[in-house]
């Protein structure tokens, strides 16, 4: 008798994805008869928890489901999830917990619980065009390592035609859609959290946020080195490509892109510093869904296992582009030998070091949506860094005080 | 006797409507009264179920700052798109029905927005707005050399922008009504009025106007209703943004409902955006009906 | 109307006409234009840029569009059927018949218009699941079936309809249901035709519902396929969306092209002397 | 006459029990009693607007009635569908189906009732040929000629053989020559298949010479209900008089002659045929204007004061200004109550020496 | 009268030029060349689907013209749009505005023409009195009868006082009186105003008695062209002579009678009303049917194996299977060639003393 699983992922790079985890979970199900997995392709993130709550709510929940790590304070809220813990006894468990990188697991555990595995999970890194840096007199070879250099090269990289239309922007944060996370980079560089590891306490107006926010502005107002208003974030690769901008901020979901595309040579930087390194991580892990008999939990649990296993991991890691989140991982042979043929792969990794954990918080898409508008509104100057900062503490204060 | 002919009329009528009131009201009005009833309890989550807190959410409602600021969004929406879909269609009607040059490349021009899914679409129009390399930007540099303009990322434009998208996607689809209702007008009454010395214009606004009316509250009706619920192309275009600066009553309730999960609050809000339709069409409707149809 | 010599007002509305629909399918033969190219060229119009295929190839490599087909397919056909049926008694009804209640129950009708199915989608998850109807065609169907805007646009077209005919058919012996068939509905066919484009267009490209009922290939929708495509974290690739956008929107396109003649010339026909 | 290719059927009569018919204020017809028996040809008559159409869609069953009784073979169908009335009718604005063929047309009711395929074709070459309608079977009714279409609509309505019969102006765009040939096949028609028929018209011309029984309606009111014969010769009252016969009846108050200004509560009348070219005749006239209609030559005159219209033979010309005597007939003198409007045959003779004294 | 409160206006000439009209691979209008006079008063007469609607349609512009010329007040118009060639015209089928008021549509060229106010609601005022619509003003078209509706197009045509009026079967659905009225308006208003009338009619009374000129069409081509009374007495074909007149002209071949056997190759034709009861005379008739027409009896017979009509006067009533003697002038014989249908007026003698023989 076969156990049966229904599993809910999203796709958010493209095609090739949804492709290779079917690849992986037939793979599965043929080493293991004793189990059979559907493995449903749920739209985007969004519309992946959307219908993972529907299902829920309307009795039919999946056993298991990707989705972002930073939803999981909700899901805990909306009673849907239960632990990986109970399922994890052996010691051979815990040590696989304790494999993935911890900047990823600080999404992924809450309460001295195990919620979430990572899985399709990335960080932003900076990429630049090495034949502008090249044309504007700057060494092709080495990014902006701080805040100041940013700005600094960025005003070299930023070039007008004769009318004084700004034809080459020096540097791009995109900031539609949601703009805290690579905000986010900024404000942990500046030494600030955004919200405790509870996720009911946000530190919106910290004045080190206001300040990175500040930073932010002024790129575009102040310094004129970044295209002024809300900067689309899927046109962003685009625009580095067409020469619009010499310098980009985006996920390393990018990668293959990037190098598919690029016309030119570019180079793929950690995020430059201002008291330290910093970036967000960011992307899915995989949750159990309340609902499930043992049997079914169990043998979830062995597919996410056997799933962010080096091999799989790697095959996923290179299909797609994310960060392998067990360091093992990078030490298999297939990995080594696409480092060694692409080594900004290895940007981010090394970067995880500094990384922390996303914005993440009860209520999450709420209070993110309060910090977004926040941010939305200072960028196109409708309100001033510090204001816009406070307002959304205060609504945030608001909706999580039932949480502490 | 007359009382048997009436019973008669109206079991057909009720025999007539019972399948489709069956749908209706099993995937419509049923849950929309669930819908409406919740409105008045606390959303739930996970151990705590929903109580009841009577009007707690419709007072959340009146002093939530992002619902008026959706609600005078989705006015100027509808202001913005309404007159010129329902102006456009009109004319767009008015050639296509004529013989013209190309008749049906144009006729067919028209109609593919309603034909193009909206999320292909939207990102087409994502492109068109990109500042820098995009098409409008390109085409408006080449022309008069402007900068390039951020439509999508400028609150003060990002609406209008949408608005432009909408008005491309709806003045087709109505077009098709005028069209058919064009062809409904006798010719004899063009001819009598063509006769009694009218020119084109004349004919157009004495005659077939006024004919058109019946279908002009159709499409009005459509068209308001469009106005609070097109909003697919949102999620693509600005999400929103910035800070709400293009969010609409529609696209508020699903990210309440649908992203923050607080179902309560957004059966709260589909009650307001109900009340506001149903005042809105049905008053419309009710009231024109009687103007309008002149047999 | 022999309009001999040069009539400038027919003159310019042909100008007009034309630049209105040049802007109107811009962005189609913008999809055009990028799906037959390289993605260097989604920015840069160059009359030579090189054509390829590839975008397609890439397109229909993200799912198996061939079976989305099939189900959309199915699931419009499922519709329409459905609507039409629906529809058109409901119609018959508030147009023909004096029953009371009849002002309340099309008030009720109208409502719908103004529900947006999307909105009730929890309740209605629940229901299907209730009639164990999850992941199927159906599912995707049901809610849609009755639909206000159909009543309401056939009953108007039926009541434009001239009251003799109905009462030459009562006479000539024809129930209410015979003269519902021969003389009503032959009658709105162009009314038939309009909507039953407008909704085959609204079913094909709709999405979010569609995606929570169904869980597998053999129910899912074209824009399922079309999704992964949009939304995604590492740019957009407008090559391979608008190749996808053609893919998918191709049959419709064609559908409507071939229809439109026969389209054009129902509503010749239809038209009473 | 191909029409003896239809079998005989037997009509029904239909009652009408004081039928009224409300439009909310206006009384489109008041109080209506007609009796048609079976097998009858019956023109309802009467100026535009005095509701002979509403009349008759009650009778088929078209529009409720506001109040009264209808029966139709002795049975009450008040409350009865026309699906269930078991009549055929032909409508004042043709009502073709434009979507159907001509010959689709006139099948549709054989069709409802399923009639064997080869019967109905038979019936439709007889009905097509009679009507002249074989080279447009395949056209649709917006291609034909408005008295094309006319004619597709009796076809559709004589195909069926029903007992009962409803017609509605169904000749007003044939031509002359047409409606006259018509009016003598339907005529024929009727008569030969032996169903009732109740046939509007605003034309007498058509009444009198098809109907058994004429209804003259005015206002919604029955004004006589007589054989065509009997409304011509013996007008119940001074409307019937001038609305039979063309030119109209003379009608004049009786003090216009001197010589009977002793009776003014009388209104007289005199047809236009019935008076003649009589030198040294009781009338002395002025022509005014004349009329040319081919046969015959209608003067327009003055008589003591009073207008007055003559039918004279196109042999005698006469021309405007020129004054003519005439004479009639003693018989020929119609005398009606001035005020109810009741006609005196009592007095005629009375009258009529007085006059001609 | 009172028309006469409208100021004159004089009327324009109209010319056809070989105008033809085809529809696919029927020609509707046949090379058609007619010259309407200004000021004239010309009625298209003609059998149904004959092209008197298309002929008209063509002169007010609204139908294009094959090939061929129109000509009004000698000017070229053939590519001129009908707002432009400064005429009315009543439709066939009404075409009123049905979301206009009765007053609306009447005015609405007025309207358009941006008559004064003052100006437009005296003349409205004027046309419906005259039209009997005084009460009807506000209502729309749709709360009207058929004949309502007709009298709110023709108030409409004639409220502008153009130099040129259409009309297309105006009257049809007006009942007898009234068309009666109607005619004579008619006909004043325009000699009054003196606009050129082209008047389109299936009836052939109607032709004859309002008509300067009747222009008889057939199968889309011109059959004659002439005053009435020349119509009528003297038909320049067999066709004329049939649909001229009611009941229509007997034709019979020659060789019907023995007496002009020798002569086989004409038709020869005699009015019903030129026939008379003559004992002696020289037709013998077997009376078939005999249809009463109030003022006179039409009778059906045969004589010589060729069947007749007759008119008689009522005063003489004969029955069905009577057998009469009749005689008629031998100036009412018409002789027409039976292969070119040409009118033979030298052979009209001849052939009327040997049938008399
Ligand atoms: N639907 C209606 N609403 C209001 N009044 C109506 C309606 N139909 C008819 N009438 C009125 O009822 C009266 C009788 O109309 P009906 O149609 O029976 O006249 P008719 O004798 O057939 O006239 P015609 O010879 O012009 O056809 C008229 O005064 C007409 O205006
Ligand atoms: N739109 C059309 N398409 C094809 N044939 C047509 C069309 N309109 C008219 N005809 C044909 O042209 C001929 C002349 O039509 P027209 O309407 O002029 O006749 P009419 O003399 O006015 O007849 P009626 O007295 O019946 O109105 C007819 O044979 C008719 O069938
Ligand atoms: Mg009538
Ligand atoms: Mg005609």
């Amino acid at each position: 008798q076969a156990v049966d699983l229904q599993f809910y992922f999203p796709v958010a790079v493209g095609g090739k994805a949804a492709e290779t985890i079917q690849e992986l979970t037939d793979a599965y199900v043929a080493q293991n008869p004793d189990v059979t997995i559907d493995a449903v392709y749920a739209g985007s993130y969004q519309d992946t928890v959307a219908k993972a709550i529907t299902a829920s709510r309307g009795g039919n929940p999946p056993q298991l489901s990707v989705i972002l790590s930073v939803d999981m304070f909700t899901l805990i809220d909306e009673d849907l999830i239960i632990p990986f813990d109970d399922f994890l006894t052996t010691e051979e468990d815990k040590k696989w917990v304790d494999g993935f990188y911890p900047a990823f697991m600080e999404n992924s555990q809450t309460g001295g619980k195990t919620y979430g595995i990572p899985f399709q999970r990335s960080t932003p890194v900076l990429y630049w065009n090495k034949e502008a840096f090249e044309a504007a007199g700057l060494d092709p070879d080495v990014a902006p390592a701080t805040w100041a250099e940013m700005v600094e090269f960025g005003k070299k990289l930023t070039k007008k035609d004769a009318s004084g239309n700004v034809t080459q922007w020096g540097v791009r944060i995109p900031s539609s859609g949601f703009p805290y996370w690579l905000f986010q980079g900024l404000a942990i560089e500046n030494g600030a959290t955004l919200a405790n590891a509870e996720g009911n306490k946000t530190h919106f107006d910290d004045p080190k946020v206001v300040e990175a926010l500040q930073y932010l502005v002024d790129l575009s107002t102040k310094d004129e080195v970044m295209a002024p208003g809300i900067i689309e974030w899927g046109a962003t690769p685009k625009a580095f490509f067409e020469g619009q901008t010499a310098m980009m901020w985006t996920s390393t979901g990018n990668l293959t892109n990037v190098r598919d595309n690029a016309p030119f040579k570019f180079g793929v930087a950690m995020l430059p510093k201002k008291e330290q390194r910093g970036a967000p991580t960011g992307g899915g892990n995989f949750y159990l869904f309340k609902g499930a008999s043992e049997e079914q939990s169990k043998a979830a649990v062995k597919f996410v296992q056997w799933i962010t296993a080096p091999e799989q991991s790697a095959k996923w890691t290179i299909a797609t582009g994310y960060v392998a989140p067990r360091a093992e991982t990078w030490e298999t042979e297939t990995m080594k030998a696409y480092t060694a043929d692409f080594a900004p792969a290895l940007v981010a990794r090394d970067q995880l070091e500094f990384a922390k954990a996303e914005l993440s918080t009860y209520q999450n898409q709420r209070v993110t949506g309060i910090f977004n508008d926040a941010l939305a509104a200072a960028i196109t100057g409708k309100k001033d860094a510090a204001t816009a900062l406070k307002e959304a503490q205060k609504q945030a204060d608001e909706i999580l005080a039932e949480y502490r | 006797m007359r009382d048997f002919t009436f019973k008669r009329d109206w079991i057909y009528g009720w025999l007539l409507l019972l399948p489709a009131l069956v749908f209706l009201f099993a995937f419509t009005h049923i849950p929309a009264v669930t819908t409406f009833l919740n409105s008045f309890f606390s959303t739930p989550r996970g151990r705590r179920p929903a109580k009841f807190i009577g009007v707690d959410n419709y007072e959340r409602m009146l002093g939530d700052p992002v619902f008026w600021k959706v609600l005078w969004n989705n006015l100027w929406y509808a202001l913005g798109t309404i007159p010129v879909s329902v102006g456009l269609a009109i004319v767009m009607a008015l050639w296509v029905n004529e013989k013209l040059t190309g008749r049906s490349f144009v006729r067919m021009a028209y109609f593919t927005p309603t034909v193009l899914p909206l999320i292909a679409v939207a990102n087409i129009w994502m492109f068109f707005y990109t500042p820098g390399f995009g098409l409008v930007d390109q085409i408006t540099g080449a022309l008069f050399g402007w900068p390039a303009s951020n439509y999508l990322g400028n609150p003060d434009t990002a609406l209008n922008a949408i608005i432009v998208v909408t008005i491309w996607k709806e003045a087709g689809f109505f077009m098709i009504f005028y069209l058919a209702a064009l062809q409904a007008i006798p010719v004899t009454l063009k001819e009598a009025a063509q006769i009694e010395g009218a020119g084109r214009w004349t004919i157009f606004w004495r005659i077939t106007f006024p004919l058109l009316m019946p279908t002009t509250l159709f499409v009005c009706v459509n068209a308001v209703i469009n106005s609070f619920r097109l909003v697919d192309h949102i999620f693509i275009l600005t999400d929103g943004g910035p800070d709400n600066a293009s969010a609409l009553l529609l696209f508020y309730i699903y990210e309440v409902a649908f992203r923050f999960w607080e179902t309560a609050y957004g059966a709260t809000l589909t009650v307001a955006l109900l009340v506001l339709l149903s005042l809105l069409a049905i008053g419309q409707f009710f009231f024109f009906d009687r103007k309008v149809h002149y047999k | 109307m022999t309009g001999t010599g040069f009539d400038l007002d027919r003159l310019l509305n042909t100008l007009a006409a034309w630049a209105l629909a040049l802007l109107w399918v811009l962005p189609l033969a913008y999809a055009v234009w990028t799906a037959f190219h390289p993605a260097a060229f989604e920015a840069r119009f160059e009359l030579l840029a090189p054509l390829t295929l590839d975008n397609f190839e890439k397109a229909s490599n993200a799912a198996p569009f061939a079976r989305y087909f099939l189900n959309t397919f199915l699931l419009v056909s499922l519709i329409l059927a459905g609507q039409f049926f629906l529809c058109t008694l409901a119609a018959f009804a508030f147009a023909r018949f004096e029953f009371p209640g009849r002002t309340f129950l099309f008030t009720l009708v109208l409502l719908q218009l103004l529900v947006m199915p999307d909105i009730l989608m929890v309740e209605n998850y629940q229901t299907m699941r209730l009639l164990n109807l999850v992941d199927t065609i159906p599912a995707i169907a049901l809610p849609y079936i009755a639909s206000g805007f159909g009543i309401f646009l056939l009953r108007q077209t039926f009541m434009t309809i001239p009251r003799e005919l109905d009462e030459a058919a009562r006479v000539e012996g024809a129930s209410f249901l015979g003269v519902l068939w021969k003389v009503y509905i032959p009658l709105a066919k162009p009314t038939y035709l309009a909507y039953g484009l407008v909704s085959v267009s609204h079913h094909w490209n709709n999405f979010l519902w569609p995606l929570i009922v169904t869980n597998s290939v053999d129910t899912r929708p074209v824009t399922v396929g079309l999704s992964i495509f949009s939304a995604i974290d590492s740019g957009v690739e407008w090559s391979v969306i608008n190749a996808a956008t053609l893919m998918t929107s191709g049959p419709l396109l064609i559908a409507f092209l071939l229809f439109q003649r026969q389209f054009v010339q129902s509503f010749m026909r239809a038209g009473i002397k | 006459m191909k029409a003896d290719a239809f079998p005989a059927n037997s009509g029904k009569p239909i009652q009408l029990e004081t039928v009224s018919r409300l439009w909310g204020e206006t009384t489109a017809v008041d109080a209506l009693s007609i009796d048609i028996p079976a097998g009858s040809f019956t023109a309802l008559l009467g100026p535009s607007g005095c509701g002979k159409s509403t009349t008759l869609r009650m009778i088929a069953g078209l529009e409720s009635v506001s109040s009264g009784r209808i029966l139709i073979g002795g049975e009450d169908v008040t409350g009865r569908p026309s699906s269930k009335r078991d009549l055929s009718m032909v409508f004042q604005s043709y009502a073709l189906f434009p979507h159907l063929s001509v010959a689709e047309n006139i099948i549709f009711g054989l069709k409802v009732r399923r009639v064997a395929r080869g019967d109905r074709d038979q019936r439709l070459k007889k009905v097509a040929d009679l009507l002249g309608l074989s080279q447009l079977l395949d056209r649709k009714p917006g291609q034909l000629s408005g008295g094309q279409q006319q004619r597709v609509a009796l076809g559709r309505a004589i195909i069926g053989e029903k007992p009962i019969c409803l017609m509605d102006e169904p000749l007003s765009n044939l031509d002359a020559k047409l409606r006259h040939e018509m009016r003598v096949e339907i005529r024929a028609l009727q008569q030969q298949l032996g169903f009732t028929m109740v046939y509007v018209t605003h034309d007498q011309v058509e009444a009198i010479t098809m109907a058994d029984q004429v209804v003259l309606l005015n206002k919604g009111r029955l004004e006589q209900a007589a054989p065509p014969r009997e409304l011509y010769e013996k007008p119940a009252n001074p409307f019937t008089a001038r609305f039979i016969g063309t030119p109209p009846m003379n009608l004049f108050p009786a003090n216009a002659f001197k010589k009977l200004s002793t009776a003014p509560d009388f209104q007289l009348g005199v047809r236009p045929e019935a008076i003649h070219p009589h030198d040294g005749g009781p009338l002395v006239a002025d022509i005014r204007t004349v009329e040319y209609l081919g046969a015959d030559i209608l003067a327009d005159c003055v008589v003591a004061g009073t207008s007055f219209q003559v039918r004279l033979p196109t042999a005698k010309p006469v021309a405007p200004g020129e004054r003519i005597e005439l004479g009639f007939e003693p018989d020929a003198l119609h005398v009606f109550d001035a005020d109810s409007g009741r006609r005196r045959d009592d007095l005629v003779a009375e009258f009529g020496t007085l006059l001609r004294s």
